[in-house]
């Protein structure tokens, strides 16, 4: 199957520190992929490359065929990817449900004088956009907060929000940084079933996070990454028993 | 916001968006038949304040959707006001000099080619810089020698085209801003000279002129300056305010200067509308039926920003607000929104400034009414009513033009305290109440008000379980 | 070309401006390094030093009109944290704006209230006392006249240039309130009190820019509304340098004086105040983190 | 902030507004003497507070002196004068409001005032629409021209002094002049003039320069008029920014001849320029040499009554400015006391008056002129000494 995501040779360097050294990544369609690594392994970064949030110092990102060098961020999403960032960026001057309204962007067309007119295409999009939101907020279980500040939300739901957020772009992949990171054992147990779910559904997800645990029980393959450069690819078990791994993990923290 | 809570249903959720929009225009009802009645009640005194606040609610609507919502900060709002007004004014009265005309067209036409050069091409910074300098060669070079107007059409495309080429910009983008430089300079010029030659426009055609005008400056300037954040930003549109105003001030041949300003301004009329008046029974001067037009244009302004803060591109400008990278993750092209709503509020903003300038019974305009202190003041206003409040606006330029009042009064009456004469309070009081309202109700006197409200009813409440309430 | 043999004296008048406003863009700095908040009423503490060292001038000596005037500018500095720090903690940067920009406009009332509008002198700091008034004494350079007091303002600038260096480099509070802007949380559990800090930088920004205004009186005049020009260019030239950087500020607004003096004086007089913005926006455009900032955190 | 600073807060800032308002209710001290008939309301709006109170707070003081006086004699005809003042910070909008407020008032027979030319302008039409007579204190001549029948004014135009400017100028042989004025509306309006009236003669303005009211140095702009080398400099503004001049050309050394215009007639422009005011060259009112002018002058008496009554009221000198101010009241007080309190009546009463001696000169109004006054109620005064002397 062809790659859905494809990094080439991607380096990004941050004033003299090269936080991502030519790497090749790829996440191919229904995929459940991991990136894993030790703290400041350059995951995030990697992950705003190939979101587009962070251009490229060198190599090439394609996503479905076409680049996104020299673009700007929003143009990914419109190529079919979604995130969700590590410490949760909600619209926090926003409530719950148009947080998700929000996420619908990306397939909805009704300009400023539809909207501000009340055209007859704005109504017909609008319930469109509610309907998929409520859909998305029950499937987070977040629908009876649809009215409340977003703001307002605990944690863990805040982060479920961003999901539902996420999915209602219908992206193709659905990428998630540290999204286990903060959660109880219950709401991880939950963000898991979730994740399934919607793989099941046919989305591509890609997991950043350095719980290894939560990782391995749900990808199909997991990338490692350490100091920018991939040090492992393959099975979670693969991955699990190799040798540069361990020592990364050992060497940077005693987990 | 109570929405149902069926998702399948598509019969509920169609009741539940109209419903959201039921509760929205309530009070849209109730405005308009205040605003029909008011001149029943109030003499011309209180028409001039009421005049006045639906102006400046315009503004706050303006700098609020802009500043409330997508979170751009502007300390330059006033130019925007008084380019609208200016724009109006000069084609109404004080038609530009003969000599002044051909610059001034090439200036319009260049500024037209600039937008349409970095709309396509998304150039910014020096790559436009130099492609407006080429812009302004060519029209020189062609309005020299005095060539058919088709020929000027021609070269300037073509001279554009090899431009965008050599800067790898695109040959066929760069044709197509050189042709639209040399349209609109042609046409511009010889809309000015046909004013000049009429001995002015109509109000209306100055207002849509005045709009036109502030739109493609807020695009060129948006395009550029909304990159910035922050205090950067904040600093940004205070300089450009400030450069407008000194235009005001110093280009005496265009915008009459500082020494008379513009008088005589003939008024907006719009008939029509006095006919509401006379409906409820009330005779018809200049002043209510201007009272009518401006008021209806601030019904307009309601129902479009609140129209607007609820559809799909309002919610793209909040959160543009709320996280830029957020917004770009999700599909957002937040730098063509951002542009967007500047350039929407500066329409507001200039229309209001049109209303301003033709005021009936006034008809006259200042450079000192368009300075940092106005565009502070509008700031105020928008903070003072509650950020992202559209009706918020409405409740600021009311308080602050009754503080206004209030304060002119106080001078009539030459209070003394402790034997002082207090005069010349207005600046002491204005400050002390700005103060006092960021210190007591940052949230702006909407959020202020009923959180207090609710406060107050809750403290009931408790009470009187314990038979005390 | 005669205007050209002009240019000595163009540099020599920017420079006197061009301190004003570098000692402005530094109190702008003090302010916003501990606390974030752009201090609009800046030029008014400049506006309170010449006014009250004016006033004072024509009853005491200067002995007790200056401090006088560095206290009162102190004074109201503090009085001003107090209003910024009461909602501090859960306000929105743009609150606090519009506290010192009600501040600016309440203490410009103040004055005018007090003292009125007009204009009042100021005999220079070394003057020779003439009938009634104090001619000041001045010298002759490469063909510019430079007063003696424009030799003072330089003189203070530079001082103030040194010390707050020293201040901010070697001093334990000089640190301390670095160490607040950076990480309020940080600081205050290494026992450092926040608003401890907050007010003293608004009482050091507001001694400096009254001291700045006594020193420049006798060249402008002692005036209610000569704050905010002043400190509009005072921010111009801290934006210019890049917010929160000292040197940076200094040197833009010295730069900013001189180049304003030589527009205004060689190009166009009547768009000379144009000039710092019209920088400012171009800088700002090609530069976003200032002239001499350094390039923006990459977090 | 603790709930209880709050509170604090809020009691202490509603303290102060009771404070103000109770202040307010209290009875103002009664007059000397209190006619019994129904007052005579006059508006006033000045500038008594932003950039031009130095205008504007003489022009009300000096209305405020008057009221009192016209009072304490009995009133006119028994009718007592009540002025209500108003402030409009140099702001047309705020003109425009104090304007319409005096207007609601239907007891107000006639509103003097503005300060400024603009805020006249501002309100000029609205005077015109309501039929309310109004005598404006500012200069600009298109307040008068064209003549709208409700509106007059009392200060010089600015052409006249421009006048009396270029007669001196061809005596002394001036052939060229560096023009370098305010940016502000008095400073623009004179530039205008200037350049309109001199256009076409043979003083030619080689150098043309401005400058703000805030500007602190003049220096760049004066070099580049020294570049030119005029015979003449002529500075046109309100204080400081002349006494900055004065003080930037003495210090460049250049020799040239100062003229200045009588926006300069104050004490503080001496005070302020020092040693540079000496020799400086302007047109004035006569009220600043109200003692050097020939016994023989119409104006000599009420000049020196008014500088007496002024000075004893203020313990200051008064200004041109509460001159203007002077000769509006003064000619709606004699209106009143010839027809009452009718607007129309006093309307056309001042347009017939004829050799009123008033402050700035003698008045002679006519359906045509609602200005009324001659290039002669200019006299050129040169500072010597630090003290007012007559040109030559």
């Amino acid at each position: 199957m062809a790659a859905l995501i494809q990094a080439v040779q991607v380096t990004r360097a941050f004033g003299g520190l090269v936080a991502v050294n030519s790497v090749d990544f790829s996440v191919r369609r229904g995929q459940m992929k991991a990136l894993i690594g030790p703290n400041g392994a350059g995951k995030s970064t990697l992950l705003n490359l190939l979101t587009g949030i962070t251009p490229v110092t060198s190599g090439d990102i394609i996503i479905d065929g076409s680049s996104i060098r020299g673009r700007p961020a929003f143009h990914a999403a419109t190529l079919g990817l979604a995130r969700t960032f590590q410490n949760v960026r909600l619209f926090e001057n926003m409530t719950v449900i148009e947080n998700v309204m929000v996420g619908c962007h990306s397939w909805t067309r009704q300009g400023i004088a539809s909207g501000a007119l009340r055209w007859i295409g704005h109504w017909r999009e609008e319930r469109l956009i509610i309907e998929e939101s409520h859909r998305q907020l029950g499937r987070v279980g977040l629908e009876a907060e649809a009215g409340a500040d977003a703001a307002s939300l605990p944690f863990g739901k805040q982060r479920m929000l961003e999901i539902a957020r996420a999915l209602a772009g219908h992206p193709q992949v659905l990428m998630l940084d540290e999204p286990a990171s903060g959660l109880s054992t219950r709401e991880t147990a939950e963000l898991s079933s979730l994740l399934r779910q919607i793989v099941s559904e046919g989305v591509t997800v890609l997991l950043v996070d350095h719980d290894m645990q939560f990782v391995m029980d749900i990808s199909d393959e997991v990338t490692v990454l350490d100091q920018g450069r991939t040090i492992a690819e393959g099975t979670p078990e693969q991955v699990q028993s190799d040798a540069a791994v361990i020592a990364a993990y050992l060497g940077t923290e005693p987990n | 916001m109570s929405v149902a809570a069926s998702p399948d249903s598509r019969n509920v959720s169609r009741k539940a968006v109209r419903r959201l929009d039921a509760a929205t225009a309530a009070p849209f009802v109730i405005f308009l038949i205040v605003y029909a009645l008011v001149p029943r009640f109030a003499a011309d005194k209180e028409l001039t304040m009421l005049i006045y606040i639906g102006i400046n609610t315009m503004l706050a609507i303006s700098l609020n959707l802009l500043m409330g919502y997508a979170g751009q900060v502007s300390l330059g709002h006033a130019a925007f006001f008084g380019l609208g007004a200016y724009t109006s004014a000069i084609l109404t009265v004080r038609p530009i000099p003969a000599e002044v005309i051909p610059g001034l067209g090439t200036g319009l036409g260049v500024a037209a080619g600039c937008a349409v050069f970095t709309s396509l091409t998304r150039a910014s910074g020096a790559r436009l810089a130099s492609a407006a300098a080429a812009m302004v060669a060519l029209a020189w070079g062609s309005q020299a020698v005095h060539l058919h107007p088709a020929a000027v059409l021609l070269i300037s495309a073509a001279g554009m085209a090899a431009f965008a080429a050599a800067a790898r910009s695109g040959a066929l983008m760069g044709g197509a801003s050189g042709l639209t430089a040399a349209v609109v300079t042609l046409l511009c010029q010889h809309l000015l000279a046909g004013v000049l030659q009429r001995g002015g426009a109509s109000p209306w055609s100055g207002m849509v002129a005045g709009v036109g005008f502030s739109g493609l400056v807020a695009y060129l300037l948006g395009g550029q300056v909304l990159r910035l954040k922050g205090h950067y930003l904040a600093m940004a549109t205070l300089g450009f305010g400030v450069i407008v105003e000194i235009v005001f001030r110093q280009w005496t041949a265009v915008t009459g200067g500082s020494s008379d300003g513009i008088f005589g301004i003939p008024v907006m009329r719009a008939e029509w509308l006095g006919g509401i008046g006379r409906m409820t029974g009330v005779e018809v001067s200049p002043r209510v039926e201007y009272y009518y037009l401006v008021w209806a244009f601030v019904f307009v302004c309601l129902m479009l920003g609140v129209n607007i803060v609820r559809s799909r591109v309002g919610r793209a400008f909040r959160a543009v607000h709320g996280s830029e990278v957020a917004a770009e993750s999700l599909g957002v092209d937040t730098s063509r929104y951002k542009v967007q709503v500047f350039v929407l509020s500066a329409g507001i903003a200039s229309v209001a400034g049109s209303l301003y300038a033709h005021q009936a019974g006034v008809g006259y305009i200042h450079p000192s009414e368009f300075g940092f202190g106005v565009s502070a003041q509008l700031v105020v206003m928008v903070v003072v009513g509650g950020m992202a409040s559209i009706w918020g606006a409405l409740l600021g330029a009311t308080t602050l033009q009754l503080i206004k009042t209030w304060l002119l009064g106080l001078e009539k009456t030459q209070h003394t305290l402790f034997g002082l004469t207090l005069t010349g309070l207005e600046p002491i009081v204005f400050g002390a109440v700005l103060i006092g309202v960021m210190i007591v109700m940052p949230q702006g006197l909407v959020r202020g008000v009923s959180d207090a409200a609710a406060a107050a009813l809750r403290g009931t409440r408790r009470g009187r379980p314990g038979g005390s309430g | 070309m005669d205007q050209l043999s002009q240019i000595p004296q163009l540099i020599v008048t920017g420079m006197t401006a061009g301190c004003i406003y570098a000692i402005v863009a530094v109190g702008f700095t003090i302010i916003y390094n501990t606390t974030g908040v752009i201090n609009f009423a800046q030029g008014e503490f400049v506006m309170i030093g010449a006014m009250v060292a004016a006033v004072l001038m024509a009853k005491f000596s200067f002995l007790v009109a200056f401090p006088a005037a560095v206290l009162a500018g102190c004074l109201v500095g503090a009085v001003l944290a107090g209003f910024v720090l009461i909602p501090l903690k859960r306000a929105a940067v743009l609150t606090l704006i519009i506290i010192t920009i009600g501040a600016s406009i309440a203490m410009q009332g103040i004055a005018q209230f007090l003292w009125g509008e007009t204009a009042i002198p100021v005999p220079p700091f070394t003057g020779i006392p003439g009938e009634g008034f104090v001619e000041d004494r001045s010298f002759h350079l490469l063909g510019a006249v430079i007063r003696a007091q424009e030799l003072w303002v330089v003189a203070v600038t530079a001082l103030i240039v040194i010390g707050m260096t020293l201040f901010f480099r070697y001093t334990l509070i000089g640190q301390a309130m670095r160490a607040c802007e950076t990480n309020p949380a940080g600081a205050r559990l290494v026992g450092i009190s926040v608003r401890r800090m907050v007010v003293l930088s608004f009482v050091m920004a507001a001694g400096l820019g009254a001291l700045a205004g006594l020193t420049v009186s006798p060249v402008f005049y002692a005036r209610v509304n000569m704050g905010t020009a002043l400190g509009l260019k005072g921010f111009c030239a801290a934006v210019l340098g890049g917010l929160g950087n000292f040197s940076g500020g200094i040197i833009a607004g010295i730069v900013l004086g001189i180049v304003e003096s030589l527009t205004g004086g060689l190009l166009w007089s009547d768009y000379k105040d144009a000039v710092a913005f019209v920088i400012l926006l171009a800088i700002l455009l090609i530069r976003p983190e200032g002239l001499l900032g350094r390039k923006a955190d990459q977090k | 902030m603790s709930p209880r600073t709050r509170t604090i807060f809020v009691v202490a800032a509603v303290s102060v507004v009771a404070a103000l308002l109770v202040s307010g209710c209290a009875k103002k001290p009664a007059g000397d003497a209190v006619p019994t008939k129904a007052p005579f309301v006059i508006g006033a709006i000045f500038s008594v507070t932003g950039d031009n109170a130095p205008l504007g707070v003489p022009e009300k003081e000096t209305v405020t002196m008057l009221e009192k006086q016209i009072n304490a004699d009995g009133g006119i005809d028994g009718h007592p004068v009540k002025v209500e003042y108003y402030d409009d910070a140099g702001k047309p909008e705020q003109a425009v409001q104090a304007c319409q407020e005096l207007l609601a008032n239907k007891d107000v027979v006639a509103i003097v005032g503005t300060t400024l030319s603009g805020t006249s302008l501002a309100i000029a039409q609205m005077c015109q629409q309501a039929k309310m007579p109004l005598l404006s204190c500012a200069a600009s001549v298109k307040i008068v021209k064209p003549v709208q029948p409700y509106v007059f004014k009392t200060a010089q135009s600015d052409s006249l002094a421009i006048e009396q400017l270029v007669a001196h100028m061809r005596a002394n042989n001036v052939k060229t002049v560096g023009f370098i004025n305010d940016s502000n509306a008095y400073g623009s309006s004179g530039r205008e003039q200037w350049l309109a009236h001199t256009k076409g003669t043979e003083i030619k303005t080689v150098a043309l320069e401005s400058f703000n009211t805030s500007d602190t140095d003049m220096t760049s702009q004066l070099t580049s008029i020294r570049g030119k080398n005029p015979d003449a400099v002529l500075c046109w503004g309100t204080n400081p920014g002349p006494a900055i001049v004065a003080q930037n050309l003495a210090r460049l050394a250049m020799k040239q001849p100062l003229y200045m215009s009588h926006g300069i007639a104050n004490k503080q422009f001496i005070q302020l320029a020092r040693s540079a005011a000496e020799g400086v060259v302007f047109p004035a009112g006569k009220l600043i040499v109200a003692s050097a002018i020939p016994d023989t002058d119409p104006q000599k008496a009420t000049l020196l009554e008014y500088t007496a009554a002024f000075q004893k009221e203020y313990q200051k000198p008064p200004n041109t400015f509460g001159g203007h101010a002077w000769d509006a009241f003064m000619l709606v007080r004699n209106a009143l006391d010839e027809v009452g309190p009718d607007k129309d009546a006093i309307r056309a009463e001042v347009e017939k008056t004829k050799d009123f001696v008033g402050i700035t000169g003698v008045f002679n109004f006519s359906p045509e002129d609602h200005n009324g006054l001659t290039k002669d109620s200019f006299t050129m005064v040169r500072i010597k000494d630090g003290k007012w002397t007559l040109a030559d």
